[in-house]
C-alpha cells in the first residue's frame, strides 16, 4: 500500500472508530434521560470488547480461502507484520472498527429494558457467531463468489444488524408503556451531534472501504455525499406533505437512511445514481419506521427501519444501477446498466440468507441468555431508569 | 376556593391528568422536584467515589379548584396515581384567599 | 401576610418582575413549571409518530406581602402580564402564618 | 398540619436537609427556583452586550409539619442555612387542612 | 492528482461537510432553547439541498471559461469520470462543500423568526444565483483573473454570505423584543462544540484548497493554526480590557473571525502574518458584533460582524501580506513585499464587486419571498417557538 | 515528505488540534454546571497563547543540537520554508499542537477555585519553563540520547503533566466542600462527547508522531486502538466487582487511560503487547484515582490518577515490550524481548527527571503567582460560580 492509500486507511479507519461514540449520542439523545448513560454505555461496550475479540481471533476466523469460515491462522495476530508497509495492519484496524460498530447499531432496538450483564455477553458472542459468518460469506465466501455485491457493508452490517435488532426485540419484549406513552428523545441537539458525526465518519466507513486512495474511494466519497443529502431531504419532504412539517429528527433519520443504504453501493454506482438510492431510501424508510407500530414489536430508536430496510434497499438497487464500465471494474452490471436481472437475483440471494442466520442465531442467543442470567431489568429499574440501576449514575445534575 | 398539591412519582403524570380532568378539574400547573421521604434515595458512584443521593425525581401537581370539588379530585388523583409501593408521595390542601384569571380579570370560582 | 402565586406566560417575566417591584413587592420566587388548561396544548411528531403535549412551558411567580399590599401587586401584576389571549395564567391569594428571614432571624412584615 | 416553605441558597441544602431531619421532619419536597430579592444579581457579557441577571438560583424546600412541630423546624432550619450574608432566603409557614399519603390512603398526621 | 493528494482532498472535503452540523451547533448553542431546532434545520437543510444542486446545475454553471458564468456541459455531471484517478470527482465534491455551507452561515443572521418555507425557497436560489455567479468571478472569472487573491473564499463565501445577511436581515426585520430583551446563549457548551468542529473542520476548508497535499497546503495550514489563535487571544484581551471579563463566546467568536479573516489568505501569507492577521481580525470583529446596535439592525448572532467584517479584513490584509516569494507562486506581491498598492487595490475592487452583487440580489430574493409566500413567522410563533411551530418537535424533553 | 506523509501528519496536527475542545468537554461534563465555562476557557485559553508561544521562541527552543535546551535560531520561524514540500512546516505545526494540549491537561486538577488572571499567566511560562525542557532533553536531549523511549509524548506530556497539576494543587489548596460534598458531573452526555473526540483525536496525536504513513504508523495507530480498548475494558470490570457497577464514566476514564499509557508505546511494542498495557493502565489507574482521597489533595478530575499514573505504567511497560525487531528499529529491547533490563532503567531515569523538574518548576511558579496577583478566586467566587464571576457568563439559559 502507497504511503497516500495508507494514510486514507488510517484516517478512515480513525473516522470509523469515530462513528461508534457518534451513533452513541444519536441514540442517546433520541432515548430518555433516565436511561441515556446506559444506551451509551451500550455502544461504548462494543468499542472495548469487539477490538479485543477481533484480534484474537475475529480477524482469523473472518480470513482465509474457505467458503464458509476462516481459521486460526491469524490468532493473536500471529505473523502480521509491517513489512509491507503497514498496509495489512491498517485493513485489520480499519475492518476491526467495522466489526466493533455493528453490534452497536442493535443497542438502539433493545434499549431502555435489556440487562447490561445480558448484553455484555451478548455482544461478543453476537460478533463470533453471527457478525464473523456472514462478513466472511459476503467477503470472500460463498456468497461473494457467486458475485453478489457489498462494497462497505451493506448486507454484511445493515441488514445483518437490523434483522438481528428485530430477532432480539421480538426475544425481550416491549418497554412498559409502550406504544401507549409518549417517549420523545430527551435532547435533540444531541442527536444532531451524532448525526453531524456519523455523516462525517461515514466517508470514512464507505470510501475507505476501497482500500486505497484512488477513483473508486473518490467516487465512493461523492456517492456518500449525495445519497445522504438526496435521502434526508426526500424524508423531510414526505414528512412536510404527509405530516404537516419537515422534523430535524426526520432530517437527521433521512440522512442516516440515505448512508445506510449507499453503504453497499458506494464503489459501484455513479452519476446520478447515489441521488436516486438517496430519494429511494429516505422515502421507504420514512414509512417503514411505522411498520413497528402496526406489527407492535418495540424497536425502540428504528434499527429495523432505518438499518434493516435501508441496507436492503441500498443492497437490491445495486442490481439496478451497478455500473462497471465507470470503475472499469470486475462487477456485474444493473439492470439499467444492461447486465439483466443476475445481480438483482444475486443480491436478494445474499441479504436473504444474512437474514435467516442472523435472524435464527440471534434469537437463539437472546433465548438462551433469557433461560440462563436473564435479559430483562426489573419494572421497578425499568421506571426508575437504567443509569441509575445498572449504572450508579445520573446523566445530568 | 382549595389548592390541591400533589408530590407524584414522575411517569404517572399522565394518568394523574387524566382522572383529575375526568374529575372535572379545568386546569394543571406541573413542576419536576426532587423528593426526600421514607422511600430512601440511592446510591452513585464516580470514579469509585460513592455518591449518596437523597433526593430523587418527582413531580408536583398543583390544582385549583372549588371547594365542593375538593374531594372527588383528591380522591381521584389519589387512586390514579397509587401504585403501592413506597415513594407514591403525598397530596395536600390549601385554602386560597383570591383567584384572578389573567386574561379576563375574573375572580373567584369563575376565575378556576 | 400573603402569598401570591401566578402562573404566567415565561415572556412576561420581564414585565411582571417591573410592575411587581413598581407595585412595591421585596422580591419574588420564580420556577419554572408547565401548565394544562383551557389554552390546549400542541402536537410534535417523532418519525411520523404524534405525541400530544398537553403541558405548556409557564413561569410561575411566588411573591410574599404585607395584607395591604395584596390587591396593588395583585392588580399591577395582572396587568402587566395579560396578553388577552388564551392560556394568560392565573393568580392566586393564600395566607400566611409567619415568614422568617433568615439571615437575620426577623420575622413577620419585618422578613419580608 | 402546616407547611413549611423556605427558598434557600442552593449550596446549603444538605445543610437544611440534615437539620429538618434532625428536628424530626419525616420528608421533604425540593425545587430549583430563582429568586429576586435584596441580594441584587449579576451582570452577564455576551460578545459586548450587557444583560443583567436579576434572578439567581436558590433552591425552595417545602415540609409538611405537624402543628406542634413547625417550631423545632423552622428554626432549626433557619439556624442551619444561614450565613449572615444578604441573599440566604426566607422561610414562610401556612396551613394546611389536609394532607393524604397516596400509597396508604391515610390522612392527617398520619399521612405526613 | 497522485494518491497522497488524493487522500487530502478527501479528508478535506469530509471535514468541511463536518462543519456544518458544527456551525449548526455553533449558532444553535447561541439561540434560545425554543428556537434551537428551526437554528440546526436551517443549517442541515443547506446539506441537503445544495448538494443537488450543485450536482445537477451549480457546479457546471460554475465552471467553464467564460469570465462571467459557466454553462451547462457538466450538468448532472455528465461525462466525469475518474480515470485521472479521482481527482476531478474529489474536487467537485470538496467544492460541493463549500456551495453548502455558505448558505448556511447566513441562517444565524435571520434566526428565530423566518419562515422554514420561505428559507426551503431561499436556499436553493441563492445558491445559483449569487453564490455560483461570485464563485465563478473570484475562482476563473474577471475577478480573479484581474488578480485578486481569494484562496479558500473570503470574498467568495464570508463577504459574499455576510453582506447576504445583511440584506436578509433589513428585509426581515428584528425579532420581537431586540434589542431590549436580554437573548443570551441557551447552551453554551454546544457552542463550544461548534468551535471545535469548526476549527477542525477549517484546516481541510483552508488547507484543502490547496487541492494537493504540498507545501502551499502545510503552510495554509500552519496559517489556519496561528490565526485563530491569535484572533481568539485579541478578542478576549479586547474584552477584557473593556468589559472587565474574558468570555467563553468571546474566546469562541474570536476563533473564528480568525479563521474566517486568514480563509482567503491561507494560502498566500506566510511567516508571523497569520499572527497580525488574526489580532487584526480578533480586535476588528469584538468592535465590529456592536454595530447592529448603533444601526439597529438585527443580525441575531453576527453573521456580519464576524464573516462579512472578518472576511473584509483577511481578503484586505492580503493586499499588505501577499508574499508569492516564499510560495514560489505566480500571484501579486502585497505592500510589505514591495508589490506596492496594486493588488490591495484589485481586493477591495473584488470585494466590492461581490458585495454589491450579493445584496442585491439577496435583497430582491427576499422581498420577491415576502410579497408571494411570506417570510415571517406569526408573532405567536415567534413567541411560543419555531421548534413547536415550523417543526413540531422541541429540543429538551 | 511525500504527499501521502504530508497528507498524514497534516491530519493528524488537525486531529490533535480537535483533542483541545474535546477535553474541555471531557472536563467541562465532569465540572458542575456553575464552573463548566471557566474550565472550557482554560482550556481554550492554552489553544489561543501557546501556539504563538511556539512558532515565537517554543519550538526553537526545544530544537538544536544542544542536550539540554535549544536556542534562537528559528524564533518567528526564521528561515523555514517549504521548498521541502511542506514537511518541516506540517511537522511545526503538529509539536504545535502537542504543546497546546499539555498544559490544558493540567486544567482539571485546579477545575473551580483558579483566578483566570493566575492561569493565564501560568500556562505561557509553565510551556516554557516546564513543557520546552522536559520535551528537548527527551526528543533529541540527555534523556533521549541515553535510550530512554517516548514515541508520542508520555513522559514529556503526560507524566510531566500529571505530576505538575499534583503540585499546582498542592499550593492552590482544596475546593471549598471537598470531598465530603457531592460532586458528581453535571453533563455525562458531555463527557462522553470529550471521550469521542480524545480517542478519534489520539490517533493522530500516537499514529501521527511517526511524522510518516508508514508501517511504524499503523502499527501505533492499531495500538492506539487496542490499548483504549482493553484499558476501558480492564476499568469496567474492576468496577462491576468492586463496587458492583460497570459505569459509563469508568469506561470513559478507561478509555483515556489506556490512550495515555500506550502513548509513549504506540510505535516500539506490536502484538498483544497493547492488550496487556491497556489492561495494566485500566486496572492501576482504576485504583489510583482513589489516592486523592487517602492523601488528601484536590486533584479535582483526576490528572494525577489518569494522566501521572497512566503515563508512567506506559512508560514503564515499554521497558518490557519494546520490540526493535517488529519495526526493524534501531532501539533497545525490552525484558520480553531479551533486552534485559537497561530499557527499564532508562526509562525510569527519563521519568524521574521529568518529574523532578516539573514537579519543582510547576510549585515554585505557582508559589510565584501566588505571592503576586494571587492564584484563589474568593469563597464567594467559588460558591456563586466561577462563570459569572470570572468570566460574566452562564452556561445554561
Ligand atoms: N413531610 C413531607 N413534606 C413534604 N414533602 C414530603 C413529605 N413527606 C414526603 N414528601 C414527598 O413525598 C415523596 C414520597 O414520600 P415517601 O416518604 O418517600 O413515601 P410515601 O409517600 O410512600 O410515604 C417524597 O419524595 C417527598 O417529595
Ligand atoms: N385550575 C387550575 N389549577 C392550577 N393551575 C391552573 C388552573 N387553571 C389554569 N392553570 C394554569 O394556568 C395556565 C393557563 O390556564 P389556561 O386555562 O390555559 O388559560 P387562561 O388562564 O387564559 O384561562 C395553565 O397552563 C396552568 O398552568
Ligand atoms: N417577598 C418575597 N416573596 C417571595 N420570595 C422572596 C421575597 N423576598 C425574598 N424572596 C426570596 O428570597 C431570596 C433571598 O432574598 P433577598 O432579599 O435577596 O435576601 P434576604 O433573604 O437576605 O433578605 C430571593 O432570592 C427570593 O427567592
Amino acid at each position: 500500500m502507497d504511503s497516500g492509500s495508507l494514510a486514507w486507511v488510517l484516517i478512515s479507519a480513525a473516522l470509523v472508530l469515530f462513528m461508534i461514540p457518534g451513533l452513541a449520542l444519536f441514540y442517546g439523545g433520541m432515548d430518555r434521560s433516565r436511561h441515556v448513560l446506559n444506551m451509551l454505555m451500550m455502544n461504548l461496550y462494543c468499542a472495548l470488547v469487539v477490538p479485543i475479540v477481533w484480534v484474537v481471533v475475529g480477524f482469523s476466523l473472518a480470513s482465509g480461502s474457505n467458503d464458509w469460515i476462516g481459521n486460526f491462522d491469524f490468532a493473536f495476530l500471529k505473523d502480521i507484520g509491517i513489512e509491507d508497509g503497514g498496509g495489512q495492519i491498517a485493513t485489520i484496524a480499519f475492518l476491526g472498527m467495522f466489526a466493533a460498530i455493528t453490534p452497536a447499531l442493535i443497542s438502539g432496538a433493545v434499549a431502555d429494558r435489556m440487562k447490561f450483564s445480558a448484553w455484555a455477553i451478548f455482544v461478543p458472542l453476537w460478533s463470533l457467531l453471527v457478525y464473523v459468518p456472514v462478513f466472511k460469506w459476503v467477503y470472500g465466501g460463498w456468497l461473494g463468489d457467486r458475485g453478489s455485491l457489498d462494497f462497505a457493508g451493506g448486507t454484511a452490517i445493515h441488514v445483518n444488524a437490523g434483522i438481528a435488532a428485530l430477532a432480539a426485540v421480538l426475544v425481550l419484549g416491549k418497554r412498559k408503556g409502550w406504544p401507549r406513552e409518549a417517549m420523545p428523545p430527551h435532547s435533540m441537539p444531541l442527536v444532531i451531534i451524532g448525526t453531524g458525526i456519523l455523516w462525517f465518519g461515514w466517508f470514512g466507513f464507505n470510501a475507505g472501504s476501497a482500500l486505497a486512495a484512488n477513483g473508486q474511494a473518490a467516487q465512493a466519497f461523492m456517492n456518500t455525499f449525495l445519497a445522504a443529502a438526496a435521502a434526508g431531504l426526500a424524508w423531510i419532504v414526505v414528512e412536510w406533505l404527509r405530516d404537516g412539517h419537515p422534523t430535524t429528527l426526520g432530517a437527521a433519520s433521512g440522512i442516516v437512511a440515505g448512508l445506510v443504504a449507499v453503504t453497499p453501493a458506494a464503489g459501484y454506482v455513479s452519476g446520478m445514481a447515489p441521488i436516486f438510492i438517496g430519494l429511494i431510501a429516505g422515502v421507504v424508510c420514512c414509512y417503514a419506521v411505522r411498520i413497528k407500530f402496526k406489527l407492535g414489536f418495540d424497536d425502540a430508536l428504528d434499527v429495523v427501519g432505518v438499518h434493516f430496510v435501508g441496507g436492503l434497499v441500498g443492497s437490491l438497487t445495486i442490481g439496478f444501477f451497478a455500473n462497471p464500465e465507470f470503475f472499469a471494474g470486475e462487477f456485474h452490471a444493473g439492470i439499467f446498466y444492461d447486465g439483466g436481472w443476475g445481480l438483482l437475483g444475486e443480491q436478494a440471494l445474499a441479504n436473504l440468507a444474512a437474514i435467516v442466520w442472523s435472524f435464527v442465531i440471534t434469537g437463539v442467543l437472546m433465548l438462551g441468555l433469557k433461560k440462563t442470567i436473564g435479559i430483562r431489568v426489573s419494572d421497578q429499574a425499568e421506571a426508575e431508569g437504567l443509569d441509575v440501576t445498572e449504572h450508579a449514575e445520573t446523566a445530568y445534575h | 376556593m382549595k389548592l390541591i398539591t400533589a408530590v407524584i412519582k414522575p411517569f404517572k403524570l399522565d394518568d394523574a391528568k387524566e382522572a383529575v380532568v375526568a374529575a372535572g378539574a379545568k386546569g394543571i400547573t406541573v413542576s419536576e422536584v426532587r423528593g426526600f421521604g421514607r422511600q430512601g434515595g440511592h446510591t452513585e458512584t464516580y470514579r469509585g467515589a460513592e455518591y449518596r443521593i437523597d433526593f430523587i425525581p418527582k413531580v408536583k401537581l398543583e390544582l385549583l379548584v372549588d371547594d365542593e370539588a375538593v374531594d372527588t379530585v383528591v380522591s381521584a388523583l389519589a387512586s390514579a396515581v397509587s401504585t403501592g409501593k413506597i415513594g407514591d408521595g403525598k397530596i395536600w390542601v390549601t385554602s386560597v384567599d383570591q383567584v384572578v384569571r389573567i386574561r379576563t380579570g375574573e375572580r373567584g370560582p369563575d376565575a378556576l
